[in-house]
């Protein structure tokens, strides 16, 4: 593509613009204030035939920056879909026509707006430069994946099916993990019935036989640097051999531990060997081998009964508060153990609710039940092992009473706690300019403490050396739409690290995490990015001699993508980044930018609507919107036709978090009257896709009073919200709402 | 009896489900019970039982051997079969019910003057002795089941009852002198001694 | 004539829902060709007709807003709407698929300017809203409905209205010639995302859905409280249009029971936990009768939160049967609470059935010999050759569980194609 | 060519008892349609779900295992087919027990041997009266012998319990079946679909055991039959029909309601549909008499 800067404007007559708007009129703001090199209108621009006439011009040489003035961004996207060019679009559809009325009286304002949004259009056009990817990485298929249990060996496998080769890190002696621990597995075929085979050793000897996997035991991660397509990974083994991988992306799958029952003193597990946890029960079913399951003075088992939730779903101190969800499954496989080798033996189950979901589960809860596993809907107080057998005390809760009986042996249903490494953000690091020497050390510290556990991965990276968790020690992702996306990119966990899950569930998650590394790996090759902007080849690149060594954009990325050099400049990392921009709007000296957006991209934007003067009584309102959720919103309110003031100008962002507050100052600087800021929400169900964007905006905007101090500004001039995609009509009156406010205030004095 | 009922509680010590399953009409289905309660919710005479049969279920499980057998509860049951048509896990509810009702007869521990008990007793002999149901005598029988006195109070109280049913050539005073009846009454008893015999035989055989 | 271009190195999905956009997605953005084929007019599936999501309480949109830009902008996925696969033959790495496309009577030229749809009389049951409410006869099912192109309604065809809004058109755009065709697509591997449709709450019988009005299900319930949905938002009663305050949760209406599903559909209790939120911001109380809260994993949390919540109570039954107080329209739930033997009869202003999770797959459409088990799920027990399943034709799954399902089918779905890639050059 | 049936009466339809009107009636109209009975020889009672105390669960089957026998020996081929809730769920039961369970299989043919009677793997299909109308001749077939259409006449349909449950009629639901709903209409009446109380339960088991509990249910059944304007209940079961009747003064004197409403079997409905007169359609069976019908009758 020409380096020369070729505008061409395309004003769309279509859908009413042509009858509402004077297209003319448009045609001439583009070339004169927007400097495009031409301006076309047609009456039905996404046609065909208005496609190729935009293709010819591109083909001629004409044009290799354009600006579509029609409908939102959002519609007909396949149309308007060319290549080696940039795009800007004017909203005059949605943005503009469909959220004012058809009145004389409006028709003034209406074509202003419109007028400013081809101005801003090309503003944008001009400040934009196609994006290319660095390039900073070649096609790397390696899949390191950490932990060689059932989940490890799973992701491993899959990988290398389709082609791609996988080196399992384990940190003990053999593969298999918890798996290998058990006698058998919860039935996972129709009729559910039965419980099968673990299966650990077709997968352990699965992995032997594949060329494309290579086994690591008694290894560890020592050091994990670089990004997706260009990891450097050493590996450590106990005798002190150290092994460099060049890998191109990672799957953490380190598993879980038993949650320790010794805090379970009610249940006298510290007092006698004939309770134990479910884990420990497998290894006497193991012993048994088939035969009569045994405690451990050799007497056989004639009874047997199985606490669930067993330090779970509770608030006590030191126990677990989630359920773990396997739990109810595996005892009643375990009760299975016992009634299938003797019917006799008594087995009964003490629940609360029995959690046996999906069309396995209940049939599984069934096929105990014909074996006549005994259930009961109560709550055990505590466990007397004073006496040659154990005393079960409960209240049965159908019964309504308090009851107890005697059994040879316990088993406690004890759960799963993940095999996470250190949570980075256990306090805070983002701290304050101001912060006092004292206050640094003390989160320091803090930070120490929080991050006793040993890490996983080791991440050489300036935001510490694990991913980051959510809840309860089980790794973040926005786990509803897009359970993958961890926030280090390239690097997915699987399994009970990531929430507590069955082997059968595992599995299943385990190739899923596969296929997100294998779809990293191809991302990462072409310099494009992953989830939510895939495909984007725009990266952010920065003028080193503006930089003040500040460490803003390495503290306050989301993704820890940036590193830090020795001098303390930041080190971006293509293929770590997510292309939310937040280190762009966290730069106070505005060197960072991706080529086609940019402080300038979008500063100039606001600069270019025209302001009029004070006593025209047309205030402008700057609207800076999430391009996910905010933006949608409102074109939903101009589908809704609902209408909004005409003094508003609507800026689509990537996320709040790249709002540079040099957008706001210039705007309230250069005149306007108003300036609303709408995000997604943030905190713990954040719906942030960026995950802190919105969280960091508002953080910087609840420092903007002091800036309208000093311009003695009205503080209501600015107003950050959170919003969602559906609020529809709460869009639209917001923009409203500043209207009046600023009706009430008065305009700003500072248009000149 | 209730020496049966001894060998029962030794044979059993506190295992009652499985001498449920073992000796009850469908007791095998006990233990398949989820305690939902839809056949607790669902039976008319609900209100009367001291025990639903969900409870009862629960109750088994945990060893309430004489509260269950000597309950009133079972003997509640009209058979309308609503138990059975919504049971999520098709426990056959209206026969488990039965079946605990005559296990507690049988053993002699079922509750003393149970109206619905000495019906179905009643009810039982009539049939036997014919091998058709005389509704005459049947009712005469239960008029003076509790007794001369008391059965005179009733057959007047069901006087208007009797009277509008003969009227309605619906009672044949004929009947006492016998009326309906099989040919094979022979055949008809040595059958069910038969049936009986196997019956005791599988139970107290369990011994 | 829709023309599609599709090898054995093409990857199928069957069925555009989470799961079907997700497999679909995730293997284009890995550079395969896939080809999804979607029964109705938008993609999306239930989702687009869940108000929130639990745990969360955000907004299925929201995720949808970035799936359908993945879409727009990803030249590797080609998405077929009204779209069936009426039959599907051969083997791993060489199927051919039978896809029957209904018209839709309108082309690619449409821009959603909604002329057509003001044009318009004639309405017609919106099953978008579950027949809560009505939609024109030419019509955008949803706001965000994608391919953002109008549909014309069948019924509608061959009356004025059709004419009248072939007329409203500037852009040509509607074809009320357009016929139902045909297309054969050899491809090499298919993935099932068929979803999962409510159980039919009619066949509940001591519930009386089918008698009472005040009876209603979860998913109509969703809708009532979208802001955009047939209330706007308000949760009223069908018989008197008043706003219930007293509200009834039945779980397991249709679930764990051999009279209408053995399984357990897993969601409904979350479901249900989730929309007691919904009554408790509409100053609503919510009685949940239930016989296990199946609050698996890191949800527990929220079952915790919603048990502090005062508004809300939870009675360990299953409710017997529904009669009906005739002059108050009030339903009465009849039952005993199971702990502890306490008989109830209780009127509530709104019952809401937890209805449970059918499998929607057509197991005709299938070949000889896929294991499908007596639920009606498909089983990745890696018999089925070159097909899988993903999300809901799976399992009863929520929707993250339906997601990293459809992330596994995709790998799945890929390493087929790419033998295939091999075993050819 | 009539349709045969082996038929098994059952106690309450012998002469002179509590259901014989439902007999008569049922005569009359298996007469147009044309429909023969032939009766097991010397069959016996089915201890109708309430012998239980005395009779265990073998001596019980067997009771019903006896009439199956009785009923393959001479009427060898003929499907069973009994009038009375109570005979066919017994008989049914016992098939289906016999079937499942071979226990109770051998068990069963033990004993009978005694009786020197055998039955066969494959036990006849056991069917209900009404199932034989629906499912064999069809409500249009019964509608075409309407000879008074049933007019002016609101009729609540009260199923009850042991025609509805567990088995029912093919495809009907158990909550709120509308067969009995159709015949009314078929015969030219007015029907109540609504009816609440179609399928709940008269406590007849425990008529006699516990009348206030049973009389109670009864009023219920009454009062919503009232409730829906009806003129007259219409029932297939003996047992309900009895104990909806007769008791109505007693529970009068216990509520102090003013019930006086006729109860009749659905073939006494079809037998005056069909032209019978009054004694053919057996109204003078009536306790509480049926005016409405027997206007039409006597027409």
């Amino acid at each position: 593509m020409a380096d020369e800067l070729l505008m061409g404007a395309y004003i769309c007559k279509g859908c009413g613009i042509g009858d509402r708007l004077d297209c003319g009129r448009l045609e001439t703001t583009a070339t004169r204030d927007g400097k495009a090199k031409f301006a076309k209108s047609h009456d039905f621009l996404c046609s065909a035939e208005g496609v190729a006439m935009i293709q010819a011009d591109i083909d001629a040489g004409e044009t290799n920056h354009l600006i579509i003035g029609a409908c939102s961004r959002r519609a007909k996207v396949e149309a308007f879909n060319f290549q080696n060019v940039t795009l800007s679009r004017a909203n005059l559809r949605e943005g503009v026509i469909w959220v004012r009325p058809d009145t004389d009286d409006a028709r003034e304002t209406t074509q202003e707006m419109a007028d400013d949004y081809i101005r801003m259009a090309c503003a944008e056009s001009k400040f934009m430069k196609l994006p290319k990817g660095s390039g900073e990485q070649p096609l790397n298929k390696n899949i390191l994946v950490v932990g060689g249990g059932i989940t490890g060996m799973t992701a491993a496998i899959e990988a290398s099916k389709a082609g791609y080769p996988a080196f399992i890190i384990e940190k003990s002696g053999q593969l298999g993990g918890v798996m290998a621990q058990l006698n058998k597995r919860v039935a996972t075929k129709s009729p559910y019935a039965e419980p099968e085979d673990t299966t650990v050793d077709a997968l352990i000897a699965a992995v032997e036989a594949d060329s494309k996997i290579t086994v690591h035991l008694n290894a560890t991660v020592t050091k994990t640097s670089g990004a997706p397509g260009r990891f450097s990974v050493d590996i450590s083994t106990e005798s002190g051999a150290t092994t460099n991988l060049s890998i191109g992306a990672i799957v953490q799958a380190s598993g879980m531990k038993q949650y320790d029952a010794n805090q379970l003193t009610e249940f006298a597990y510290d007092k006698s060997d004939n309770v134990v946890t479910q884990l420990e029960l497998e290894a006497m079913a193991k012993a048994a081998n088939g035969g009569p399951i045994k405690r451990k003075d050799g007497k056989e088992v004639n009874s047997v009964v199985f606490v669930q939730c067993a330090g779970q779903r509770s608030d006590k101190e030191g126990h677990l508060p989630y359920c773990s969800g396997f739990c109810c499954t595996a005892s009643i496989k375990q009760a299975m153990y016992f009634k299938d080798q003797n019917p006799g033996v008594d087995t009964v189950i003490m629940y609360d609710d029995l959690r046996t979901p999906g069309a396995g589960g209940e049939d599984f809860y069934r096929s105990g039940q014909k074996k006549g596993v005994i259930f009961t809907k109560s709550s055990v107080s505590t466990i007397d092992a004073s006496g040659a057998d154990l005393t079960i005390n409960f209240h049965d809760k159908i019964l309504n009473e308090d009851q107890s009986m005697s059994a040879d042996l316990v088993v406690l249903a004890t759960g799963q706690v993940p095999n996470s490494g250190p949570d980075p953000y256990a306090v805070p690091m983002e701290l304050e300019d101001d912060a006092s020497a004292e206050d640094k050390q003390a989160a320091a510290d803090a930070h120490e403490v929080a991050i006793g556990v040993d890490s996983i991965l080791n991440l050489d990276y300036r935001q510490g050396t694990d991913l980051p968790h959510l809840k309860h020690g089980f790794t973040d992702s926005h786990f509803i739409c897009f359970p993958y996306e961890t926030r280090r990119t390239g690097i997915y966990s699987a399994g009970p690290v990531r929430r507590p899950m069955d082997s059968m569930q595992a599995s299943v998650d385990a190739t899923g995490a596969a296929m997100k590394a294998i779809l990293e790996i191809e991302s990462a090759a072409k310099g494009a990015a992953a989830h939510p902007r895939s495909g984007d080849l725009s990266f952010p690149s920065f003028r080193i001699e503006g930089c003040t060594q500040c460490k803003r954009c390495t503290v306050e990325c989301p993704f820890g993508a940036i590193n830090e050099d020795a001098k303390g400049y930041p080190q971006y990392n293509e293929s770590r980044c997510r292309r939310c921009g937040t280190c762009m709007g966290a730069c106070p000296v505005r060197v960072i930018s991706f080529e086609n957006y940019s402080v300038d991209s979008i500063g100039q934007q606001i600069k270019n609507v025209d302001i009029p003067e004070e006593f025209d009584e047309k205030p402008r309102i700057l609207v800076l919107a999430c391009e996910n959720d905010a933006y949608p919103a409102l074109d939903m309110a101009a589908q809704n036709k609902l209408e909004y003031s005409a003094f508003a100008r609507i800026v689509p962002v990537r996320c709040l978090g790249s709002v540079n507050t040099i957008w706001l100052t210039d705007a309230l600087n250069s005149g306007y009257d108003g300036v609303i800021l709408m995000g997604c929400q943030k905190g713990d169900d954040y719906q942030c896709h960026f995950v802190k964007g919105s969280e960091m905006a508002h953080y910087r905007m609840s420092k903007i009073a002091d800036t309208l101090k000093t311009l003695n500004l009205e503080e209501e001039r600015v107003a950050t919200y959170e919003v969602a995609i559906t609020d529809v009509e709460r869009t639209a009156q917001l923009i409203n709402d500043m209207a009046e406010t600023v009706e009430k205030i008065g305009m700003s004095p500072f248009k000149f | 009896m209730s020496n049966l009922n001894n060998q029962m509680v030794n044979k059993y010590r506190n295992d009652f489900l499985k001498e449920v399953e073992a000796n009850v009409e469908e007791g095998d289905w006990v233990k398949m019970c989820m305690q939902c309660g839809v056949c607790a919710g669902s039976c008319p005479m609900g209100p009367y039982w001291d025990h639903p049969p969900q409870e009862i279920f629960m109750m088994i499980r945990a060893g309430k051997r004489e509260e269950v057998l000597s309950s009133t509860s079972m003997w509640m049951c009209t058979s309308c079969y609503n138990c059975i048509a919504r049971c999520p896990r098709e426990l056959p509810i209206t026969h488990i019910m039965h079946g605990l009702a005559h296990y507690g007869k049988r053993l002699g521990i079922a509750p003393k003057n149970q109206p619905t008990l000495k019906f179905s007793q009643k009810f039982w002999e009539n049939l036997m002795t014919n091998g058709r149901v005389n509704e005459l005598k049947l009712g005469i029988t239960l008029y003076f089941i509790d007794g001369f006195v008391q059965g005179i109070k009733n057959a007047l109280a069901a006087s208007g009852i009797g009277l509008g049913m003969f009227k309605a050539k619906r009672l044949d005073p004929m009947e006492i002198l016998g009326g309906h009846s099989v040919k094979d009454k022979s055949g008809l008893k040595a059958m069910i001694k038969k049936a009986q015999e196997i019956e005791e035989a599988r139970i107290s055989g369990n011994q | 004539m829709t023309d599609v271009v599709a090898t054995n190195e093409t990857i199928l999905v069957v069925g555009g829902g989470v799961s079907g956009m997700t497999t679909a997605l995730e293997a284009a953005e890995a550079g395969k060709q896939v080809i999804l084929v979607e029964k109705r007019p938008y993609v999306g599936g239930r989702i687009t007709q869940l108000y929130k999501y639990f745990p969360k309480l955000c907004f299925p949109t929201c995720g949808l807003e970035i799936n359908q830009r993945r879409t727009k902008q990803n030249p590797n996925v080609t998405v077929l709407t009204m779209a069936e696969v009426t039959s599907l033959t051969g083997s791993e790495g060489n199927y051919s698929a039978t896809v029957k496309i209904s018209p839709r009577y309108v082309n690619e030229n449409c821009t959603a300017c909604g002329a057509c749809e003001d044009a318009v009389e004639a309405e017609f049951d919106n099953e978008y809203n579950y027949g809560l409410d009505k939609h024109k006869g030419a019509y955008r099912p949803h706001r965000m409905a994608y391919p953002e192109r109008y549909v014309i309604d069948p019924a509608m065809i061959g009356t004025a209205d059709a004419d009248k809004a072939k007329a409203a058109c500037k852009f040509d755009a509607i074809n009320l010639e357009m016929q139902e065709e045909t297309v054969e697509l050899k491809v090499g591997a298919v993935v099932y995302a068929t979803g999962w449709r409510p159980y039919d709450a009619n066949k509940i019988q001591p519930y009386g859905y089918d008698r009472y009005k005040n009876v209603i299900t979860s998913v109509e319930f969703e809708r009532m409280n979208d802001p955009m949905g047939p209330t706007g938002g308000k949760i009223l009663r069908p018989s008197d249009g008043k706003e219930a305050k007293d509200i009834a949760f039945i779980q397991c209406a249709g679930s764990r029971d051999r009279n209408y599903l053995k399984h357990c559909s897993r969601i409904c209790c979350m479901a249900t936990l989730k929309q007691t939120t919904y009554a408790t911001d509409a100053d609503a109380k919510s009685t949940v009768y239930y016989i296990d809260i199946r609050a698996i994993d890191r949800f527990e949390d929220f079952y915790q939160k919603v048990q502090k919540d005062e508004n809300v109570k939870f009675i360990k039954s299953k409710v017997a049967n529904i009669t009906e107080d005739r002059e108050t329209g009030n339903p009465i739930l009849n039952g005993v609470d199971t702990e502890g033997y306490n008989r109830y009869a209780t009127p509530h202003e709104l019952v809401v059935l937890a209805v449970g999770m059918e499998p929607s797959l057509d197991a005709s459409t299938l070949p000889e010999g896929i294991s499908i088990n007596e639920h009606g799920f498909i089983e990745n027990d890696g018999t089925n050759g070159g097909i899988f399943a993903a999300g809901c034709a799976s399992d009863a799954l929520d929707v993250n569980r339906a997601v990293q399902s459809a992330t596994a089918c995709a790998l799945k779905a890929i390493q087929v194609v790419n033998r295939v890639a091999g075993s050819e050059g | 060519m009539a349709k045969e049936y082996s038929y098994y009466p059952g106690c309450s339809s012998q002469k002179g008892a509590s259901g014989s009107n439902l007999q008569r009636s049922l005569n009359s109209v298996l007469d147009v349609l044309d429909i023969k009975l032939n009766d097991i020889p010397d069959w016996n009672c089915c201890s109708a779900s309430i012998g239980y105390s005395g009779g265990g669960e073998l001596p019980r089957l067997a009771l019903s295992a006896r009439n199956i026998a009785l009923s393959e020996k001479h009427n060898p081929g003929q499907e069973i087919v009994a009038s009375c809730a109570a005979c066919w769920l017994a008989t049914r039961e016992t098939k289906e027990r016999l079937e499942h369970s071979e226990a109770m299989r051998s068990g069963a043919e033990e004993a009978l041997k005694e009786a020197h009677l055998e039955i066969s793997k494959e036990m006849p299909k056991v069917r209900h009266m009404t199932e034989v109308l629906i499912e064999d001749i069809g409500f249009e077939g019964m509608k075409e012998k309407v000879v008074k259409p049933l007019e002016g006449i609101k009729i609540a349909g009260y199923v009850g319990c042991q025609t509805n449950r567990p088995f029912g009629i093919n495809g009907e639901s158990f909550e709120n079946p509308m067969y009995l709903d159709k015949m009314v209409e078929a015969m030219g009446a007015e029907s109540i679909p609504t009816y609440e109380k179609k399928v709940a339960c008269c406590g007849g088991a425990l008529a006699f055991s516990e009348p206030q509990k049973s009389q109670a249910l009864v009023k219920g059944i009454i009062e919503a039959a009232y409730d829906n304007g009806a003129d007259m209940i219409v029932t297939p079961c003996p047992v309900c029909q009895m104990n909806v009747e007769i008791y109505q003064d007693q529970i009068n004197a216990t509520y102090g309601t003013k019930f006086h409403i006729p109860v009749t079997y659905y073939s006494t409905l079809m037998a005056v549909a069909y032209g019978k007169n009054a004694k053919e359609a057996a109204l003078d069976g009536q306790v509480i008499k049926a005016k409405k019908l027997e206007d039409i009758a006597n027409k």
